[in-house]
């Protein structure tokens, strides 16, 4: 049983550190707690269940294509919202308000637009077969979903590192006036790094949507709250600490529920989250960067 | 001569980059102290250590003997210091009198509940007497009453020296005081910073304008790349050649010193 | 009194008292707004105060005017928990372990069901909430917050809101301020939730919710936080609109989202764009 | 203070007077309250459609109280008990209606009872399966079966028929409905002297419950209990299955996986799941056939037991109305206390606490290839 709650644990992780990526991201770079991320989530798996209802496209188109809706929505969103905030170097928490008016807006409005109720990916869509070894048993989606995060981290990893773009990402991230004197066009990158959280966010939306068969609108907003434990626990804008963050989450969330009791699982996420913050506030890796007034 | 504020040893870095490399000097009570140095040199960091935004990496910073390096802005302020902002850092949406008022914070003791009785709060009263004072001193008395926000870019300047003032200070940290005025302007800065000095105000500066330092301070510290390269009266930092070449780069330096000596 | 004025206040009495308690707590959010910070956590310290008025007056049947005053303690004491930490950071991270705070409170109201009656929450509360009580407590609030916004107190709280750095250089104990401002809020919470226990007979632990939260900023949001009038308005109109327009009742969420958007957006100073005057 | 509340009373009196409903001296009006807007508004308006059915055959069939129309005014509550009690309130005060049908859900009732009980207004839950309903006061009735009366029979077919002697449970801790489900579910086996393996939790929203499966694979039961709204449910079974427990495990549900969409959402790893209905859309009786194919064209959509359940109490309350012989509430309370009708659900009475008497009707169901059938 061991054996099968640490992959339990293993799938459960990848599926926060998934969701993590694209909202740490955006914070790391932008500089905003950007709440509307967890929509662009159910965005990818609507459009993704959309496209295989209707068209009937094979997964790897649905998860790309659910992943570039996603993160078009994001560039929209982005613009409309928080281009004017930024002009006028508003700060952090006007950003927060407008982006959580806005997604209590959208969700509500997609809800009453597509209902609530649950959908599901077509019975074939997937290959539902299993490996198993002994009684361990793994599905395919479930080491799509580990593989696919892993793959992410590490594509991300190298765009920030090895490319130009990555190199003005990141002198954004360190000072936006700065970055603006190097030449660097700013609104650009600011759409680029929207265009990829977005992309991030879908893509684990649709995976996601596939492994636990419920896509509805608010699906977002349920993953929002383990992303935030997730981002704070690794490190806000730290993305090795959403993976390794995101992973130990589920691995304690499982085996809480396994070893101790299930109905203890809900508070995994959020005690540890007031631990940080009261021992470690920038995060496991985080640097010490405390404001002071 | 009574040392004023010791800085002593002081560093930080910001992720290994080190901005203030073990700077040390006395600010004299009575005194005018200027700091310059090139752009980067690390002077607004060093004025946020001394007024306590940052926290230093290590080192001392000590106001009358009294090493106040851990202690937040505000008590800092408790103690006899006031700063200005390079970029100027006015309650923008408050009238320029309560910009002031504001300033008075830690002098004023009235509990709120007295706002509700008409008529009382002596205090209050005596301390938009005082504000009122503060505004002719710099000029502004005609605008107390209009939003700050509207003010002109001196007369902001101007507003900040008198909310800074009103904590009543025993050192002002200016941070770049002249910075966009015109000179007609820096001359009249000049005169109101002298007046104040006279008021037995110990005024500590970092100014790119150098003739404005030079004829103002008493005593000069040259900061580059975060270390103390020189420190005198106006006259020697004038001729100094490691504050030259600094400015101007060793090839500069080494001619005018030639033809000085010439 | 007449018949139909009975009746009125019959068919509209929840509606009166939802106005009054959303006042409550539209206060209570300005009064971690004028500090300039911003807390989602109204909606839990309303249900703390929820909770624990309807505990002490359920299980030990202790008088109203003992329990109120404890249904404001318990909220504080939380915030000052959470407050200390979090408030020497920047804002984002109050902002979301207040969140964090409204789910760990949902666990526990669920799990600790002998007490809290799990996810079936408590039922059978008496209405000890008048009409007159909820608008007195109101009106002394608003009197309260309208002497320390004309005085030095108010001055230094706008200061904080305008420019934290400037404000801590001018001498003034931004992080005591606001840990104090927290406090306040999450005591007026806690009465705004032991009140609205105490006129509705039944809560879960469902009702305190993010939804919840970001209703009561619309609130503030909504009137603006010049002046401590506005966001009650904002809290009136807000309450009364979704009865006064039925078909809108869908709607009520979108409607509360873009207020919020539109407020930070272009009118970044409330739709009552009034300011406190200080008589200087 | 005072006094300006009553000039806003006047002011708005005046304006809402406007707005009521100009009602006909030779008709009785009822009021409903249920969910007509929002994520559960399925369920109000299945009963909206019942009720609206079986209130046109009433007076096709010549009215109540000898010739008076039977009208009905339905408010919504968006499946908000702060709603529901504004909508009941509205009804009592300003419609003066004797009689409130609804709300919808459990917690909605809990919020409305205590204050149309106050009033002595009749309030009758068609859809509110929960414990301690009706014990809120006299004149708070149900006629949907408690699940507390049908899980029993569920559990007791499961026993006999296919020989379930261990269990394990699971339920949505966070969910009023659910909880109220479970505690009837643990109730009914310590009745029938199951052995409980282990009791699991998980909340309404999760969609991974692979740590609890995993957990009650390895005790291995003869069935799993799991009380739930639909969503959770399906996405147990489709992980239950992705697992490899094996289908010789048998899945038990409440009222909750009473529903079509079950079987949409899990498909075959549903087969073979166990629940306890009052009603079912093929029951063969003649009254109840007749309801589906009136139902079905008058809709243009199959009846479910909300309908159905709203059906006939919109029959019991005219029964009732015509019994006490005048159309206000105390009477109408009497003659409720009395009834004894047979409706599509079945036989139906009253028990003293107004509770549904009986669980005859109860039919247990079996999941097949995605739809429901009567189990054999």
């Amino acid at each position: 049983m061991l054996a099968q709650q640490l992959v339990n644990g293993l799938v459960l992780g990848a599926t926060y550190a998934l969701f993590a990526l694209g909202l740490t991201l955006m914070f790391g770079v932008l500089r905003v707690i950007n709440l509307t991320y967890g929509f662009y989530f159910s965005v990818g798996a609507l459009v993704a269940l959309w496209l295989a209802r209707s068209v009937g496209l094979p997964i790897w188109a649905v998860v790309l294509l659910g992943g570039v809706a996603a993160g078009l929505v994001a560039v929209v969103v982005d613009g409309v919202l928080l281009t004017r905030l930024r002009r006028t170097k508003a700060g952090e928490l006007p950003s927060l308000m407008v982006t959580l008016g806005a997604v209590l807006a959208l969700y509500s409005l997609s809800a009453i637009w597509l209902g609530t109720e649950i959908q599901r990916f077509p019975f074939d869509f997937v290959d539902s077969s299993a490996f198993e070894i002994g009684d361990l048993r793994i599905s395919l989606v479930q080491i799509l979903i580990v593989c696919v995060t892993f793959a992410l981290v590490g594509l991300l990893f190298v765009l920030l590192h090895y490319t130009r773009v990555g190199l003005m990402i990141r002198a954004l991230a360190e000072n936006e006036d700065t970055a603006r004197l190097m030449g660097i066009n700013v609104d650009a990158i600011v759409i680029v790094v929207s265009f990829v959280s977005g992309l991030l966010g879908g893509v684990g939306g649709v995976l996601i949507g596939l492994n636990f068969n419920a896509i509805q609108p608010f699906m977002g907003e349920t993953m929002m709250l383990r992303g935030f434990a997730v981002i704070i626990i690794g490190g806000l804008g730290d993305i090795r600490g959403a993976l390794i963050a995101g992973v130990l989450l589920g691995m304690f969330e499982v085996l809480t529920a396994s070893y101790i009791s299930s109905s203890a699982k809900e508070a995994v996420a959020f005690g540890a989250l007031v631990l940080t913050l009261w021992f470690r506030p920038t995060g496991l890796f985080g640097r010490k960067e405390v404001k002071r007034a | 001569m009574t040392t004023l504020l010791t800085v002593d040893s002081l560093s930080k870095s910001f992720r290994g980059v080190h901005a203030i490399r073990d700077a040390s000097f006395d600010v004299t009570a009575g005194k005018v102290h200027g700091i310059i140095g090139p752009n980067g040199a690390g002077k607004t960091t060093l004025f946020n250590l001394i007024s306590g935004l940052l926290e230093p990496t290590s080192g001392t910073v000590s106001l009358n003997g009294k090493d106040i390096s851990a202690l937040p802005p505000y008590a800092r302020t408790q103690l006899g210091m006031a700063r200005t902002f390079q970029n100027i850092r006015l309650f923008s949406e408050m009238t320029v009198i309560e910009n002031v008022l504001t300033g008075m914070h830690i002098q004023l003791h009235t509990p709120f509940w007295r706002t509700l009785v008409p008529f009382a709060g002596a205090e209050e009263k005596q301390a938009k007497a005082k504000a009122a004072e503060l505004l002719e001193l710099v000029g502004l008395a005609d605008k107390a009453l209009t939003r700050s926000a509207s003010l002109a870019y001196g007369e902001q300047r101007r507003l900040e020296i008198a909310r800074a003032l009103a904590s009543d200070p025993k050192i002002l940290l200016l941070d770049e005081p002249a910075a966009g005025m015109n000179p007609l302007e820096t001359q009249d800065l000049a005169v109101l910073l002298k007046k104040l000095n006279e008021r037995g105000i110990t005024l500590l500066l970092v100014e790119h304008d150098m003739r404005f330092v030079m004829d103002l301070c008493d005593q000069i510290t040259v900061l580059n790349f975060g270390k103390v390269i020189a420190e005198g009266e106006p006259a020697e930092i004038r001729s100094n050649s490691a504050v030259i070449e600094a400015y101007l780069g060793p090839k500069v330096a080494e001619r005018l010193l030639k033809e000085a000596s010439a | 009194m007449a018949e139909w004025l009975d009746d009125f206040f019959f068919t509209y009495e929840t509606l009166i008292h939802g106005i009054g308690v959303h006042g409550l707590l539209a206060l209570s959010m300005y009064c971690v707004m004028a500090v300039g910070q911003l807390s989602l956590g109204q909606a839990a310290f309303m249900g703390l105060g929820a909770y624990t008025g309807a505990l002490l007056t359920l299980k030990l049947g202790l008088p109203f005017y003992v329990v109120l005053p404890a249904s404001a303690f318990v909220p504080a004491l939380i915030a000052l928990l959470i407050g200390g930490p979090t408030l020497r950071l920047s804002g984002v991270y109050l902002a979301i372990s207040t969140v964090g705070l409204g789910e760990v409170l949902r666990v526990i109201y669920i799990n600790f069901e002998s007490l809290t009656g799990g996810a079936l929450g408590l039922s059978g509360i008496p209405m000890k909430a008048s009409v007159s009580l909820i608008y007195a407590l109101l009106l002394i609030a608003l009197i309260m917050f309208w002497a320390v916004g004309r005085s030095r107190i108010g001055r230094a709280m706008e200061a904080m809101r305008e420019d934290e750095v400037a404000a801590g250089v001018m001498g003034i104990n931004v992080p005591v301020y606001k840990l104090g401002a927290l406090i306040v809020s999450a005591m007026l919470a806690g009465i705004a939730g032991c009140l609205a226990a105490h006129s509705s007979s039944f809560i879960g632990p469902n009702e305190y919710g993010f939804e919840t939260a970001v209703t009561i900023l619309s609130f503030a949001l909504l009137g603006g936080i010049g002046t401590p009038l506005a966001p009650v308005l904002g809290a009136l109109v807000l309450t009364a609109l979704p009865e006064v327009l039925r078909p809108l009742a869908d709607f009520r969420l979108v409607i509360n989202g873009m207020i919020i958007v539109v407020a930070i957006l272009f009118l970044p100073r409330g739709v009552l764009p009034l300011r406190l005057r200080r008589s200087a | 203070m005072y006094r300006s509340l009553r000039a806003a009373a006047l002011a708005l009196g005046i304006a809402s007077a406007a707005t009521v409903p100009a009602l006909a001296q030779d008709t009785v009006t009822v009021g409903a309250v249920e969910i007509l807007s929002g994520p559960a508004s399925g369920y109000g308006i299945a009963i909206k459609s019942g009720l609206e059915m079986a209130m046109d055959e009433i007076n096709a069939a010549g009215g109540v109280l000898g010739g008076k129309n039977l009208a009905l005014i339905v408010e919504d509550s968006a499946g908000n008990k702060d709603q529901a009690v504004n909508a009941a309130r509205k009804l009592i005060g300003r419609d003066k209606v004797p009689l409130i049908i609804g709300p919808t859900l459990s917690n909605e009732m809990f919020a409305v009872g205590p204050v149309s009980n106050g009033r002595k207004i009749v309030t009758i839950g068609t859809s509110t399966t929960a414990a301690g309903i009706t014990a809120m006061g006299d004149y708070i009735f149900r006629t949907a079966l408690p699940e507390a009366d049908v899980i029993p029979v569920t559990f007791k077919t499961a026993k006999e028929k296919l020989g379930v002697k261990t269990i394990a449970m699971m339920y949505a801790n966070d969910d009023a409905f659910a909880k109220s489900g479970f505690d009837s579910m643990k109730a009914a086996a310590e009745e029938l002297g199951f052995e409980i393996a282990t009791i699991e939790t998980f909340g309404s929203k999760d969609s991974d419950f692979s740590a609890q499966l995993t957990k009650i694979k390895s005790l291995n039961v003869d069935a799993i209990a799991v009380s739930a709204l639909v969503e959770p449910v399906a996405g147990i079974l489709l992980q239950a299955r992705q697992l490899g427990l094996p289908e010789t495990v048998r899945f038990i549900g409440g009222n909750g996986s009473n529903s079509p969409r079950l079987g949409e959402i899990a498909g075959e790893a549903a087969n073979g799941l166990l629940v306890g209905s009052p009603w079912f859309i093929a029951k063969k009786d003649e009254l109840n056939q007749k309801f589906v194919t009136d139902f079905q064209a008058r809709y243009n959509k199959a009846p479910d037991q909300f309908a159905a359940q709203a059906y006939d109490t919109m029959k019991i309350v005219a029964e009732a109305i015509d019994r006490a012989g005048s159309a206000e509430s105390d009477k109408i309370r009497e003659a409720l206390l009395a009834t004894d009708h047979t409706g599509v659900m079945g036989p139906f009475k009253f028990t003293e606490g107004r509770d549904p008497a009986s669980a005859e009707g109860v039919v247990v169901l079996t999941m097949q290839g995605g739809k429901f059938e009567i189990f054999e």
